[in-house]
């Protein structure tokens, strides 16, 4: 039983969102089971929040390593929920949007979230560099190819890529490289893309049928009662 | 006020980007303020949004008033969305012992759902989508293309026809079949690259807006 | 790990910290004007890094892979350089710079303008500086400029814009008038559907401005009444909506005549709207904005980014050179 | 062979089904407005009205649109056009006129939606001159909005969508027959064994990441697909495995895949919920703790399946510089160059989704994978029969080509 229920349940709901999309009056279905999809996904962060913060206190009891960061997270977590639900600091009091403008709780994200984000996010620029150095080798003749492709388009969007080839003459002007990195992008980029993109619909289509018909049911449990 | 806030936001993106020497308490501590407030942050936003905005103000909708704010009619409550309610409450049932395995069933409801949607999603924009897309007349209407879209034209046909190859399953990739895979693979590899030389210009931006905060607004020395 | 190291990573930390303090200090006290190199420090600050990039080259090639914190630090070190930098790099003025600068130029004294800021922070590194050079550009030549933003926060970069745009010699000296000169709708809800009712009725869309002041107590835009009030119309956009609806809709079905400024990664969609004449100029990414200020010969952020982007670009080229001259040297047999 | 006998032959069927076209539909009727057309006071600078205003049900929908279409004003041309709006007006169940629409001069149609079938509509659109003077033309005789059953603009997706699915239905039923299939070598999978098993040799622990996205993205879905398989071999070696989330909903089906995992394997007292742990739903903060985790634990396998974004290469650098075995994977062409530069292995696209069914090699899983061909080879056949078609009918003006590409764009579009 416990395990039935839960297949029939996916293969019910499956079954009906598929045949939804040739019945109109059923069409609506997928959105309002995605607003379903969202309540149940703020329970589910009870259990989510609830988890972050047993994870800390116990590192906090238990004095483990770095223990000290623990009580810096559960700090952080507890004053912007208090400050967020209870819309402390809002001018515009309970009734406002949470993410009012000049709001306690939008100044944290102002102040320290943004920062924070925008900075781990523009970390990349600096592994981007680390993996051209290490990766991007001629190893083989895929490698080659990918990286004779990198070096056009990133010549071509440069300034230094109109000045390197714009001895080419006009007849020719395909093999400039600016060109030439335009042409990359329409051609052999778009088919590689189409390739993919088909290759993952049908992997999609096949990948739900298996989980619809119950073929693939690992993360429902064991049925041990 | 400002100063303070200017001060913080300067700090903690000191205390990330130390991180590219290594591990360290400046770090830790970024990283520590980082998971605390986000976590509380989305929390707060889902739930006005969500739990408030949505299921709340559906079950129980205020009333329709005119621009003079007189009333016109009472709201229409969707009571559907008590199921929604329903399944997130049986969410919760892990922390009981005994009847944990109750929340299996929201699960399996989200399961079902993202299958059934993406299946017909999928279907619809990325096969026939793309298979459309790809037919087209090699020589452009009414022979209007260049030697170079001609050619272009040729690549994208055949490009996509073997990348095609290349994913076949079922298939020992050997002799003419194997060969077209390979053909197949470096079209694959040709559109990385591209994607690659593509993104790597924006994310050097990105780097150069937090070195215009640290020594512009935050320092002052860039004029 | 040693307790020597340990200190000498602290005092780092603290040195970093006080200095840090002081051109704070200084900022607040007035006697932090900025730092500048001379063009013979830039010039030997780039040999140096030349220098470097070649004695790394000899490293690899003897076969010692260079740490990830060297490349780290080259990086960090051609982004932040080049800001203090008053080298002025050769670039040619591309035909859409060109071509939006003539659109601009042509203007007659008291056209309106109408900019409409179609993107958030994340993407502000790229076109802050293509706002704050036009609405300067627009400021200084007596062009009237009213905005309006399709996303959220694109009003408040706005804001941030002009006050920028206020600071330069040129713009003050017209003293601009708030509602008179410029004037900042604010965002409205819609998408495409703005575009479309803004072509019939800008009123019906922006009843205030962002401020809260009713439309028609707006000098600037009270007898503006749709599209064919506006003289030219620039789109700052990162995304949806952006340049593709304002195309779709305000030029194909109003024949508002436009340009516009994208991310570079969103540019290359634009150029068949260029070649077709829908839009009139088009700045693409920090070297559209750096191009932008070099028309019309006021150097700003743009051209400090367009610099610094340069740089960061050739580290990374230099990088895969060097790790392929490297590899192909050594046989193709190491692993390095 | 046996694979395009059977490709050859869905297809066929299925050509035979779309060219008999069994869903044709007959013309809904329509109403008419009266055709006589209002001549307006020639007062002032004033044009002509609109002529033969039509309005029908929008087919196939659930009763909430309609369709108008009109005959432009005689006035509204291009050069010199005297029309500067139309203004479209509804009624509803007798109630006054109410402004709904203003369309730019050239407009010749507009679909009203958000209807409710249970009213009765009628309409009158205005055509206003540079002055504002208004011509109103006719008003249509009331309407009420259909409500259809079933939508059969999208037959032709159904039709294909069944042939598809039903050749992985066919091939998951005859593997379990008894079927042998063969299934190609996918040399990411083959590694996860080795990759698990130097993570127990070292003693370190295993890092599983699937994705920034919640349960309601497939890419997610998938990466608990795999998690059931590497979770089973982890539970057999029994090594340590440590997953990190940025989704509440994906902690919860994580904790309870990796349970199941460890009870099959007949080790239920090994497993415990601490394996799995929710961090942030902010994406950069989970990848600032992610890369902590990654430089303080340094586990020796790092599993990066599921849906990236930016942090793809900040992930996989990080991973990289501890020395771990990295097996990547994502159906986002635009980070897939990321994981191949700085990992090990890298599923593509279409492997990420075939990844649990070749791990598991349960014949029906493997099934479905040919199944997954015979759609492909549908894609190429399509392809190349139309770009052959599409050439010669544009090159020659070959009626038949012509034909035979229309049935095909007709059949592949999407509404």
């Amino acid at each position: 039983m416990r395990r039935e229920v839960p297949l029939f349940i996916t293969f019910f709901i499956g079954m009906l969102l598929i045949f939804s999309v040739f019945i109109p009056p059923m069409e609506s279905l997928g959105e309002d089971f995605t607003v379903f999809f969202d309540i149940i996904a703020v329970f589910a962060f009870f259990l989510g929040g609830g988890n972050l913060l047993r994870v800390h206190v116990s590192k906090l009891t238990r004095q483990k390593r770095d223990w000290q960061y623990s009580i810096v997270t559960l700090l952080g977590f507890a004053v912007t929920l208090v400050i967020g639900l209870f819309k402390i600091g809002n001018p515009g009091g309970i009734a406002a949007a949470p993410t009012a403008a000049g709001s306690l709780f939008q100044e944290i994200f102002d102040y320290c979230l943004v920062p924070l984000g925008a900075t781990m996010y523009s970390l990349l620029a600096f592994f981007v560099a680390s993996a051209s150095y290490r990766a991007f080798r001629a190893k083989n003749r895929e490698a080659t190819i990918l990286l004779i492709a990198a070096f056009i388009i990133l010549l071509g969007r440069t300034p230094f890529g109109t000045v390197v080839t714009g001895w080419i003459p006009e007849s020719f002007d395909v093999l400039q490289v600016p060109n030439l990195a335009v042409w990359i992008m329409n051609a052999p980029n778009l088919a590689g893309q189409r390739a993919i993109m088909i290759g993952i619909g049908l992997g999609v289509v096949s990948m739900s049928l298996r989980v619809i018909l119950g073929i693939e049911r690992t993360y429902l449990g064991e049925d041990k009662s | 006020m400002e100063h303070v806030a200017v001060w913080i936001a300067a700090f903690l993106t000191l205390g990330i980007i130390s991180f590219l020497y290594k591990d360290n308490p400046w770090y830790k501590l970024s990283e520590a303020i980082f998971v605390g407030i986000s976590a509380g942050y989305w929390f707060v936003v889902l739930f006005w949004d969500n739990i408030y905005g949505k299921f709340w103000v559906g079950v129980f909708p205020p009333d329709v008033v005119d621009e003079a704010g007189n009333f016109v009619s009472h709201g229409v409550p969707d009571y559907a969305l008590i199921v929604g309610a329903v399944l997130g409450v049986l969410m919760l049932a892990r922390l009981l012992p005994g009847v944990g395995w109750i929340s299996r069933w929201p699960l399996a409801f989200i399961v079902g759902c993202t299958s059934g949607l993406y299946l017909m999603n999928y279907f619809s924009s990325n096969i026939m989508r793309q298979v459309q897309g790809t037919i087209i007349p090699l020589f452009g209407i009414g022979y209007g293309a260049s030697v170079y879209e001609i050619i272009g034209n040729i690549v994208i046909v055949g490009g996509t026809f073997a990348g095609l190859v290349y994913f076949f399953f079922s298939k020992e990739h050997r002799g003419a079949f194997g060969a077209t895979a390979k053909v197949g693979i470096w079209v694959i590899m040709i559109t990385f690259g591209a994607s690659f030389g593509y993104t790597v210009m924006s994310r050097m931006s990105l780097l150069i807006g937090r070195i215009d905060f640290l020594f512009g607004d935050w320092l002052g020395l860039i004029k | 790990m040693s307790s020597t190291t340990r200190i000498r990573e602290l005092a780092v930390v603290i040195l970093i910290l006080v200095i840090s303090v002081i051109v704070y200090i200084g900022k607040i006290q007035g006697w932090n004007n900025g730092l500048m190199f001379s063009p013979a420090v830039s010039l030997t600050v780039v040999i140096v890094i030349f220098l470097l990039l070649l004695y790394i080259l000899l490293r690899t090639l003897q076969g010692h892979l260079i740490g990830r914190r060297t490349v780290f630090l080259f990086v960090g070190l051609a982004v932040v350089l080049p800001f203090f930098m008053t080298l002025t790099l050769k670039f040619r003025v591309s035909p859409e710079v060109q071509q939006l600068y003539d659109a601009l130029s042509e203007l007659q004294p008291g056209s309106k303008v109408l900019v409409s800021f179609d993107y958030d922070p994340p993407s502000a590194p790229e076109l802050q500086p293509m706002a704050v050079a036009f609405l300067r550009y627009c400021l200084s030549h007596d062009l009237k400029v009213i905005i309006i933003g399709l996303w959220p926060q694109g009003p408040q970069q706005a804001n941030l814009a002009l006050e920028d745009a206020l600071k330069s010699k040129e713009v003050a000296a017209k003293k601009p008038e708030y509602g008179v000169d410029y004037v900042n709708l604010g965002f409205q809800v819609g998408n495409e559907f703005v575009i479309q009712r803004m072509g019939t009725d800008f009123k019906s869309m922006f009843p205030k401005d962002y401020s809260g002041t009713v439309y028609d107590d707006l000098p600037l835009v009270r007898n503006v009444k749709n599209f064919s009030n506006i003289d030219y119309s620039f789109n700052l956009s990162a995304g949806y909506p952006g340049t593709q609806e304002w195309v779709q809709v305000a030029v194909d079905r109003y024949g508002l005549k436009m340009g516009a400024g994208n991310t570079a990664v969103q540019a290359p969609m634009m150029y068949t709207y260029l070649n077709a004449g829908q839009l009139v100029g088009l700045l693409g990414g920090m070297n559209g904005a750096a191009e932008f200020e070099l028309v019309t010969n006021e150097i700003g952020k743009g051209t400090k980014f367009m610099l610094s982007q340069s740089f960061a670009h050739m580290i990374v080229i230099a990088f895969i050179i060097i790790g392929n001259v490297a590899y192909f040297k050594s046989g193709r047999k190491k692993k390095l | 062979m046996r694979l395009l006998i059977h490709t050859t032959l869905f297809l066929s069927v299925f050509i035979f089904i779309g060219s008999s076209r069994i869903f044709s539909v007959e013309p809904s009727p329509q109403v008419q407005a009266d055709t006589l057309v209002n001549t307006a006071d020639t007062v002032g600078v004033s044009v002509a009205p609109v002529t033969s205003l039509l309005v029908d049900d929008y087919k196939y929908d659930n009763g909430e649109q309609l369709n108008l279409s009109w005959v432009p004003s005689i006035d509204d041309q291009l050069i010199d056009g005297k029309v500067s709006v139309y203004r479209v007006y509804r009624i509803t169940n007798d109630s006054t006129r109410e402004l709904i629409a203003e369309l730019p001069p050239g407009s010749n149609s507009f679909t009203d939606k958000n209807l409710n079938r249970h009213d009765t509509y009628r309409y009158i659109v205005a055509a206003v001159s540079a002055s504002d003077d208004e011509v109103l033309s006719t008003t249509t005789e009331p309407v009420q909005p259909q409500r259809e059953w079933i939508n059969f603009r999208r037959g032709y997706l159904f039709l294909l969508a069944l042939i598809i699915g039903g050749a992985v239905i066919y091939y998951i039923q005859s593997a379990r027959r008894g079927k042998k299939l063969f299934v190609r070598k996918i040399a990411g999978l083959e590694a996860v064994d080795e990759a698990i098993g130097r993570a127990t040799e070292m003693g370190r622990p295993i890092l599983y990441i699937p994705g920034i996205l919640d349960m309601d993205d497939v890419q997610t879905l998938a990466a608990i697909t795999i998690l059931g398989r590497v979770a089973h071999q982890i539970a057999d070696y029994d090594t340590k495995i440590r997953m990190p989330v940025s989704r509440s909903l994906v902690m919860t089906a994580a904790r309870e895949t990796i349970k199941t995992a460890y009870q099959t394997a007949g080790r239920p007292d090994q497993y415990s919920d601490d394996m799995v742990s929710y961090v942030t739903d902010e994406q950069f903060g989970y990848v600032a703790a992610v890369d902590g985790i990654m430089v303080r634990e340094k586990p020796a396998t790092v599993f990066l399946l599921g849906a990236f974004f930016a942090e793809s290469l900040i992930l996989a650098e990080t991973g990289n510089s501890i020395g771990a075995i990295q097996i990547a994977g994502t159906a986002r062409p635009a980070q897939l160059p990321f994981f191949i530069a700085a990992c090990d292995f890298t599923l593509i696209g279409e492997e990420l989704f075939a990844a649990s069914a070749y791990l598991s090699g349960e014949p029906k899983a493997l099934g479905s994978l040919k199944g997954q061909d015979v759609g492909k080879a549908i894609a190429m056949i399509v392809i190349l029969v139309g770009v052959i078609a599409v050439t010669i009918g544009n090159a020659w003006d070959v009626k038949f080509m012509n034909d035979v590409k229309d049935m095909l764009t007709t059949i592949f579009s999407t509404q």
